[in-house]
């Protein structure tokens, strides 16, 4: 304890008490990746954590005010490329406000048919990496991301990138449904619904994984509400929230779909969360791609937006995305802020793993779904 | 004769031995199976700088499976790991970290530059917090571009690598 | 509880008989889509040097550079065509969509690594040659809804089955 | 539908214009489900406070700054959301306070909404502004040892683009 940190930042304070220990995990570490989680232990129990994160902060906020709108976009789905296309989108919504451009109802449905197998996608990776092989399920791994690939081989083929589209400009999208799109997309969520019953025989039913979760880092419904948390999160603690309801944008006001939410609020049904709005995005797509109409995709959009301030904001898959953009008739935004859900999901982070274990700390870094990239941005 | 060159007598038939067997493994076939046990043993660190680790994680899943190049499943210690894969933007935050990581490697190391922003600081070439010249914290042995890259991308960067490691000496 | 686990179990023991999802990948390689967005393109006698694809490129990868090529270029009387350095872009494509000659294209390659980073500068000339890599291997469902697991086919044999 | 939601807006205009008289300076409706609402900086506790336990806006989605250095000020908005007011559940109001842009200091809301915790942080960090009484104001994403200006700042440019 008396030795010198071997590294700068590793700030380790004076008052602790004797008995206590200081922690490091992170950033080389084979899971959590690019943030660093400064635990103080005593014994086998977690006495307090300070989350230091920023390992990843490129600066996306400064950059926007140097680029045009569109040239900003590449950029600005960086944080988050496994949930791509909602942080586009969340960055397109207020500029068509601000520029008054209405896109058509057919580029609108396309747009929520990207967004909605993004979800999957997102959810798959979670499923995969955080909820997988965190609670040392290897198999999951390989399934999710196995069946996360065909997904990815659509998204592809409607917007020509893996992972990172930017597929949604002011206007609408940038392309419109290739030929044999919705007869490979309907035959592979048909394939998909088997899937995510195998996927609850050996993952969510599996008692391993339960004995695992259950009752590890329980979020009380007040307390979610205090702390802010969004997404997943704040529905697995009971409290009803999704922007695609509370303020629906895209198609989402023509379809029918449930928010499941969960009362119990531990690590758990935060998985099991996800894996029932994986299901909700598989009749989401099918009701879209059943009543999507026909007619032009996108509306030209002015490069130039005119002053004042809106803000708009989307349901990704880590929760509510909150875009401010501030326009000054110029090519290029003064302002542009994210608000996103890892970084409001952080503070519950060290709420949660007080006095656990120090094994229950990847269920719980887990069950948060937590992307560094886009709290740091 | 005293201690001293008695010492330097013996120091340079050790050095002139040592040469002999570097000279012996290092030429012929032996050099052949050492290159080539080194080329099916490239055990990658995990140590992921941004957000290109979702491709590598796509890499390592059932789809392309590099298993069948030898690349075992991410190894958390870093005394058993060859291949150092940076995965996407080095912040001057996590570049002190990856230097550390870097030199904590045995020898020998090889690294990946993975994405734009590896190499070269990519679409944040011009922030106020980011590396863009990776090369110069530490030798790049291959550089794979792409936003992020395909996983298939990186693994011709691997192939590619193999490549490199089955012509090198193998005391370099 | 012991039920759950067996059926786990069976779960993961079932798919020991189903076909194997990898694709080997340096000895198959996937059919990629139209407009999959690899590297660009190049049509060197539709390019007329505007500067648009440098103008909206938003890592600014694109530089106009005059070619000294012995080649006549009635649209571009001062020869300049976008090099592209690869260590940069991102593969928005959007130099694409905005140029208004459309003289840039998708191609599907993707593999551009090189050993040396001053290699991924790819000159006009470099750029105008057409794509290398065609793969022709496609996901393929077995037994009813993917029962049976997936696997990677040549496309062309999809067809004559 | 939108004359029943303006008036939704309106109220809660009503409402914060009639507890505060000369504390809240400017208010605006953006459009539907979006106020705006400029008020004097040394008002934010209460402010915040009525607006918890009053209207029910129970967390921050974010706290933003804005520099404008041509006004030589540095403007923090708040963006308030509510989860338990099932009314107002669709609501983002906007909190503007403006700051002095040479000692930017103003009260912190953490005592009010705990959800402000790393926003405030990240502020602080990026813009210099101060937030007295903040539990453990420290910096956040940047280098450890970050020296110089805060980074989002307009004074801080960058090297002109285009430069390999």
């Amino acid at each position: 304890m008396t030795t010198e940190p071997p590294s700068p930042g590793i700030s380790i304070s004076k008052t602790a008490e004797p008995s206590t220990l200081d922690v490091s995990v992170g950033p080389q570490h084979p899971g959590s990746g690019h943030c660093r989680i400064l635990i103080r232990v005593d014994g086998d129990y977690i006495v307090s954590a300070d989350p230091d994160i920023g390992y990843v902060h490129r600066g996306c906020e400064k950059i926007a005010e140097y680029r045009n709108y569109v040239s900003n976009i590449p950029h600005l789905e960086r944080p988050n490329i496994a949930d791509a296309i909602h942080l586009n989108w969340g960055y397109v919504l207020p500029i068509e406000e601000l520029q008054g451009v209405v896109v058509p109802p057919r580029g609108k449905y396309i747009s929520t048919i990207a967004a909605e197998m993004n979800r999957i996608m997102s959810h798959l990776y979670g499923l995969a990496i955080m909820q997988g092989v965190f609670s040392g399920h290897t198999t999951i791994f390989m399934w999710a991301f196995g069946d996360r690939d065909l997904f990815i081989e659509l998204a592809e083929m409607l917007t020509g990138a893996r992972l990172t589209y930017s597929f949604l400009v002011p206007g609408g999208p940038r392309r419109d449904l290739p030929f044999g799109f919705e007869d490979r997309l309907s035959r592979l969520l048909d394939y998909f619904e088997k899937r995510l019953v195998e996927y609850d025989r050996i993952f969510f039913s599996n008692p391993s994984v339960i004995a695992r979760a259950k009752g590890i880092g329980v979020l009380k419904r007040e307390d979610a509400k205090k702390l802010g948390v969004v997404g997943p999160v704040l529905r697995a603690s009971g409290v009803k929230y999704d922007v695609r309801k509370v303020e629906p944008y895209g198609a989402y006001a023509d379809l029918e779909f449930d928010i499941p939410t969960f009362e119990e609020g531990d690590s758990y049904s935060r998985y099991l969360i996800r894996f029932e709005e994986m299901k909700q995005s598989v009749r989401i797509i099918r009701q879209a791609l059943e009543k999507i109409p026909k007619g032009p995709i996108a509306r030209k959009a002015p490069l130039v937006a005119p002053e004042g301030e809106a803000t708009g904001r989307v349901e990704s898959s880590r929760g509510e995305i909150t875009y401010l953009v501030m326009g000054d008739n110029s090519d290029k935004p003064s302002r542009v802020k994210i608000m996103n859900g890892s970084f409001r999901n952080l503070i519950a982070l060290p709420f949660l793993v007080r006095n656990v274990h120090v094994a229950d700390m990847p269920i719980i870094y887990g069950s948060l779904d937590y992307w560094p990239v886009e709290a740091d941005r | 004769m005293s201690q001293d060159t008695l010492q330097d007598f013996a120091g340079v038939w050790i050095g002139k031995m040592s040469e002999l067997v570097q000279t012996i493994i290092g030429s012929g076939p032996i050099k052949y199976i050492v290159n080539w046990s080194r080329m099916y043993a490239l055990w990658p660190v995990h140590i992921t700088t941004a957000c290109c680790s979702a491709e590598f994680g796509a890499m390592m899943g059932p789809r392309l499976d590099p298993e069948r190049f030898g690349m075992q499943a991410v190894a958390g210690g870093l005394r058993q790991c060859d291949l150092l894969i940076v995965e996407g933007t080095v912040t001057k935050k996590m570049a002190k970290r990856l230097k550390i990581v870097y030199e904590q490697m045995p020898k020998p190391r090889y690294v990946i530059a993975m994405g734009d922003c590896a190499c070269s600081g990519g679409l944040f070439h011009d922030s106020y917090s980011i590396v863009n010249d990776v090369h110069k914290l530490f030798p790049i042995d291959v550089y794979v571009p792409g936003c992020p890259p395909r996983p298939e991308a990186l693994l011709s960067a691997i192939v590619k690598l193999r490549e490199k490691i089955r012509r090198q000496e193998v005391f370099a | 509880m012991s039920t759950a686990v067996l059926g786990a179990m069976y779960e993961g023991i079932k798919h020991i008989f189903k076909h194997t999802f990898t694709m080997k990948y340096p000895y198959q390689k996937v059919l990629l889509p139209k407009g999959f967005r690899g590297r660009h393109l190049l049509y060197m006698d539709k390019c007329t040097g505007c500067g648009i694809c440098a103008w909206i490129c938003p890592e600014r990868c694109i530089s106009m550079v005059p070619v000294t090529d012995n080649k006549e270029y009635p649209q571009n009387p001062e020869k300049r065509f976008p090099q592209y350095w690869y260590a940069r872009c991102c593969f928005c494509h959007f130099c694409t969509e905005y140029c208004p000659t459309g003289a840039l294209d998708y191609t599907p390659d993707y593999e551009l690594a090189e050993y040396d980073r001053e290699l991924l500068l790819w000159s006009p000339e470099r750029l105008s040659r057409p794509p290398t890599n065609i793969g022709e291997y496609q996901s393929v469902f077995h037994g009813k809804d993917g029962n049976q697991g997936v696997t990677f086919e040549p496309v062309i044999k999809q067809k004559s089955k | 539908m939108s004359q029943v939601s303006l008036s939704r807006e309106e109220a809660i205009i009503g409402q914060l214009k009639a507890r505060f008289p000369e504390a809240i300076e400017e208010t605006k409706i953006d459009r539907a489900r979006r106020v705006t609402i400029h008020f004097e900086k040394d008002h934010v506790q209460e402010i915040a406070m009525f607006m918890r336990d009053e209207l029910g806006f129970d967390h921050v989605k974010g706290v933003a700054g804005v520099d404008l250095p041509t006004q030589k000020k540095i403007e923090v908005l708040y963006f308030a959301g509510s989860y338990s007011n099932a009314e107002v559940q669709d609501f983002i109001v906007i909190l503007k306070a403006k700051l002095p842009r040479d000692n930017p200091i103003i009260a912190s809301v953490v005592s009010v909404w705990e959800s402000a915790h790393f926003h405030e942080r990240e502020t602080f960090e990026m813009f210099g502004v101060k937030f007295e009484g903040h539990p453990d104001l420290r910096k956040l994403l940047t280098l450890d040892n970050w020296e110089g200006p805060p980074p989002m700042l307009k004074d801080i440019k960058f090297p002109e683009m285009g430069q390999r």
